[in-house]
């Protein structure tokens, strides 16, 4: 299913190879740091820049042709969360709570991951819908949503849940995101234009620098792989292959390119680093972070970025 | 303390509260409903029981300062202990120091 | 006055879209931060960046044409600083230092409203007199100097009042917009050309961004302004537009074009919040704080983002 | 204090100064004159009576922690209550602590 | 100390080492094998005897709290004395402060 | 031997400026800051940009016209390593240890000298060879290790020697040089070009900045050359002029073209602040700090900036 092109040319892109530097240079313990506030600072960069990007293309597009797409986007997410769940539940045994943290990260969305695939598409497939930032915004929080439900039902906390809910929404990734799509939308194209070269000409060259560091937090995380168990981290490799070719297979199915339909995949596939994390950090304390952690960045992560996109994109070649 | 304490030395409590980023905001809104008159943030890190970095965006931990009465330390200390030491990444220590001013730290 | 298509040409760019962004953001106690870190590299780009651009544009006017305007600036600014103490004073009731203190503000200037009105008024009228920035350095101190010496004038404090006069001219304000003139005309436009992707063409983006961190700020400031007082809170909006108004016609005479007269009168209008909260706190420590602080980043800058700027090239518009 | 104390620990005092951002130099520059052998200065935030950011550039508040003889921070916290208590955001404390090499920090 | 203890406080030792930014990594591996429960890490500036910065990449220096026994302390700050003292920037001070959880910093 | 052009071309560069803006600023006891965050992510930035460039020329440069150069290279950086030993013991009359520290730092190279010298000569004589990046990396690290030797030999520490051998090796200057180097020449000219607007077009820009700031820490350093000794102080405005012009002369040898041997004579010439220091700092404790800090970054970085490169150009252009 993954053809040899589609492999060779995602590998041998800076923002991969930028991510392996990251992860040796942190194996030899070597003192390259990226200093936190620049870590912050790309963030907000790069998600803002999404944001925009999404903005320009929706302004752009007749709002109907959003409806549908969003709706499916939405219900995708919410059976990706309650699928990750039952597997983690009744494959993995892991405890309600944790099986629900954990599935709330996998039902949400990595933006780099949504970056990397989008990357590699438009060199193979040329530019693909532009709709797809509206996509990630919705697909961000519905599962954070209903992960918190999953782990909270039992328990007293209707109102930690609330809180967390409400933390959700208003959170530096929404604001950023959303906050970013409709200042786009608002201004149009053309106001935007004066903005393009730094949010859109230097974005490339800042997820490459982004990627160091995740290289960097990535490796961290690794070290934890141990603790996790072989069933755990069997699942944190098979679901993205999963939730990104059925991803792929829906994306077909609502009449996107073969582009668009590969990046709708990867995003099912990929698992929340930013988002989830901190959402299920406040609204599930009982859950181990370390399972959640380690498996979205130290496992799911490094593996979409390397092997799974290219298999998506094989996958939508093959379907279309 | 001061042998000869011309400058009116007086004690009070000083609480260090060491807590996951994730938990600043949270706790500073304790401290304001506690009535304390004021606290100290920093930034830090650091490695302890649980020593993750969940909040990877702002940083890992922080400190936390807080000058007032034994009692209002205390409170804090037992709100923290009953909210917080289960689940996440927090100690605190307290110790007797010398300020000026000391009606400053003892609003009631 | 206010003409209805500048008004929505403002409104809808994406700084003061962003700006927006920054206010909405901590009313909703969002958790989007702006690292320290980053405000302060913006803030010295942006006041570096003026500055070159300023130095390239100096280098390519007849040193004559700037003596005139110069020496009108500094008249202005001191005329428009004693202005504002009077009605501090009168009007408002405020005590000898708090009256210092605000005026201090209210006569110099604000780059980022310099920035905006200097946007929006290229985009309406075309390009404008480069000398502008030579203007904004003028106009800075001179005011900084005349607050501090109406409030010290009845004090012990003639040292003080020599080191807060140092301060002001070795403040990095003045370093980065001073020094950074200076090094655009003595490199002069051929040599600066190398520098220009950064400084000159990433300019609009980096201020979207600092813009969002002003929101951020300007939403804590305004929660101080119930303590202001009414009559105060009417000053901070009235004050701008006789400024403003008046410069706009200062500019007219001195011959700018409409965009330069309407440039000029923002200068005027506008309440700087960098370089003399600063000052004023060294060297008028007796004034509160919370007072010209919430006046000029909690009210005048808004408003003038929002509204001012756009009446200013109105009333320009009809003067020319 | 260290029980069996082979390793000479020895008691001298620490004086901590939280401050707004913008006195920090004025408050450094003041130690170097006032003697002492060196001091540690931190970034950090706060709230307290005041609580204001006007040195929007630079963050909010400083943390500066000396170590001196108790006679030098007296002079210290008398120079600071003088100076700056009035019109500035800034508290200070001061605690007994055990520091090796003494002498160090009792620079004539 | 707290005059009631409902809350149990007890009472450990605190070290504190502010030393430059280069020994870092080196002592929090130092502490790593003597056994400590955990540690936080602050970064700082500061003046002292030798007061160069040296690693003018990360900014100057770090100070190092540690919570641990009175006996943990002495070792950690003899290995300090042996390694560091001569040739770097580094001064250490220690001080009892009161805990919750105190078995959480008595680590066999 | 030096051309008036050359220096006046090079004295009135942007960069050139804003180095001595930072040197003005920190005299006059300006609050100008660099926050420390922005420095590392401006040396991050320039030394990966710096690797990333040389990537993609020796991806472009047949292997076996880099192997002669880079054996010189290496020889010639332990010759400077051992001549500068010699001179210090001999003629400065330093101990050993302080005499190997010093030496270290001189055989070594300093990245912003070089990209200095690069930008005067490309302007001066066109493109220069690209395979100057690699020849950078192969000067950083021999003297490092000579010096280590030089100091280490005669004491116990074998130990500490391979420690402070693994972390030169290890270190974010090679991992950010050396890794750029890779990821350059592995992904190649024609995937490296949609990182080229941030990495290569800003490049010139940021160099500014960061010399803004080199600036300042240069005159902090500057306040210990008193302690120093006028022997020492002639010492650091010599070598590089010895250095410079044998590099220059090597590089000519070597078939470079005249701007290729020029820059080639500034890394000779160039004293490393950056790797070097940190290194020394561990692996010889026992030196003195002020010392080849004072010597490197206060004294012969900015003569070299000044006029040691143009006078390197100057002797290339009359040796060709
Ligand atoms: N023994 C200790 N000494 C100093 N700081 C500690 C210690 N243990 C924990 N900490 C700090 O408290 C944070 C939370 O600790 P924990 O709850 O044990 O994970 C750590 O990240 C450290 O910053
Ligand atoms: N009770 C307190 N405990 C700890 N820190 C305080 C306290 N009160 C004030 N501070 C710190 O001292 C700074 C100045 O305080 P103030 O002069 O009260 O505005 C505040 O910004 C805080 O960082
Ligand atoms: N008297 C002191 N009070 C507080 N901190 C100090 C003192 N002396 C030294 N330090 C800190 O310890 C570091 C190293 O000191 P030194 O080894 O004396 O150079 C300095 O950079 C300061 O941060
Ligand atoms: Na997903
Ligand atoms: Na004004
Ligand atoms: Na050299």
């Amino acid at each position: 299913m993954l053809s040899f092109d589609l492999l060779t040319a995602n590998l041998l892109s800076p923002i991969v190879l930028a991510f392996v530097l990251g992860l040796i240079a942190t194996s030899l313990k070597s003192d390259l740091e990226v200093p936190p506030a620049m870590h912050s600072a790309m963030s907000l960069f790069l998600l803002l820049s999404i944001g925009f990007k999404g903005g320009v293309a929706v302004a752009q597009a007749p709002l109907d042709t959003l409806v549908v797409p969003i709706l499916a986007t939405i219900a995708g997410g919410v059976a990706a969360t309650l699928f990750a769940y039952v597997v983690l539940r009744r494959l993995v045994r892991l405890s309600t709570i944790d099986a629900a943290a954990v599935a709330a990260h996998y039902g949400s969305v990595s933006a780099v991951t949504f970056i990397a695939a989008r990357d590699l598409a438009t060199r193979v497939f040329g530019d693909i819908e532009g709709i797809m930032v509206a996509i990630l915004v919705a697909l961000e929080i519905p599962a954070i949503l209903v992960g918190l439900w999953l782990g909270q039902r039992n328990s007293r906390g209707g109102e930690r849940m609330w809180l967390s809910i409400r933390e959700v929404l208003t959170g530096r990734t929404m604001m950023l995101l959303g906050g970013g799509l409709l200042i786009g939308a608002i201004a149009g194209p053309e106001r935007m234009q004066r903005v393009t070269p730094l949010f859109f000409t230097l974005f490339d060259g800042v997820l490459v620098l982004f990627l160091l560091d995740l290289g960097m937090a990535a490796a961290k995380r690794l070290k934890d792989v141990r603790i996790a168990g072989w069933r755990f981290v069997a699942f944190a490799l098979a679901i993205p292959l999963v939730h990104g070719v059925l991803g792929v297979w829906l994306g077909t199915a609502l009449g996107f390119t073969p582009g668009g339909a590969a990046v709708f995949g990867a995003m099912f596939a990929s698992a929340s680093y930013i988002a989830a994390p901190a959402a299920v950090r406040m609204g599930l304390p009982e859950a181990n972070p370390s399972l959640y952690l380690t498996a979205a960045l130290g496992i799911t992560f490094p593996f979409n970025l390397a092997i799974g996109i290219p298999i998506y994109l094989s996958v939508a070649r093959a379907l279309s | 303390m001061s042998s000869t304490n011309a400058l009116n030395w007086q004690s009070v409590r000083l609480l260090t509260i060491v807590a996951e980023r994730l938990l600043r905001d949270r706790i500073l809104r304790h401290l304001d409903q506690m009535g304390v008159s004021g606290y100290t943030v920093i930034d830090s890190e650091g490695r302890g029981a649980r020593g993750l970095m969940v909040d990877e965006w702002q940083g890992e931990n922080v400190e936390i300062q807080v000058l007032a009465s034994s009692d209002v330390v205390d409170r804090i200390a037992a709100k923290m202990r009953e909210r917080y030491f289960e689940h996440y990444s927090i100690i605190l220590f307290a110790q007797d120091v010398d300020v000026l001013r000391g009606d400053k730290y003892r609003k009631p």
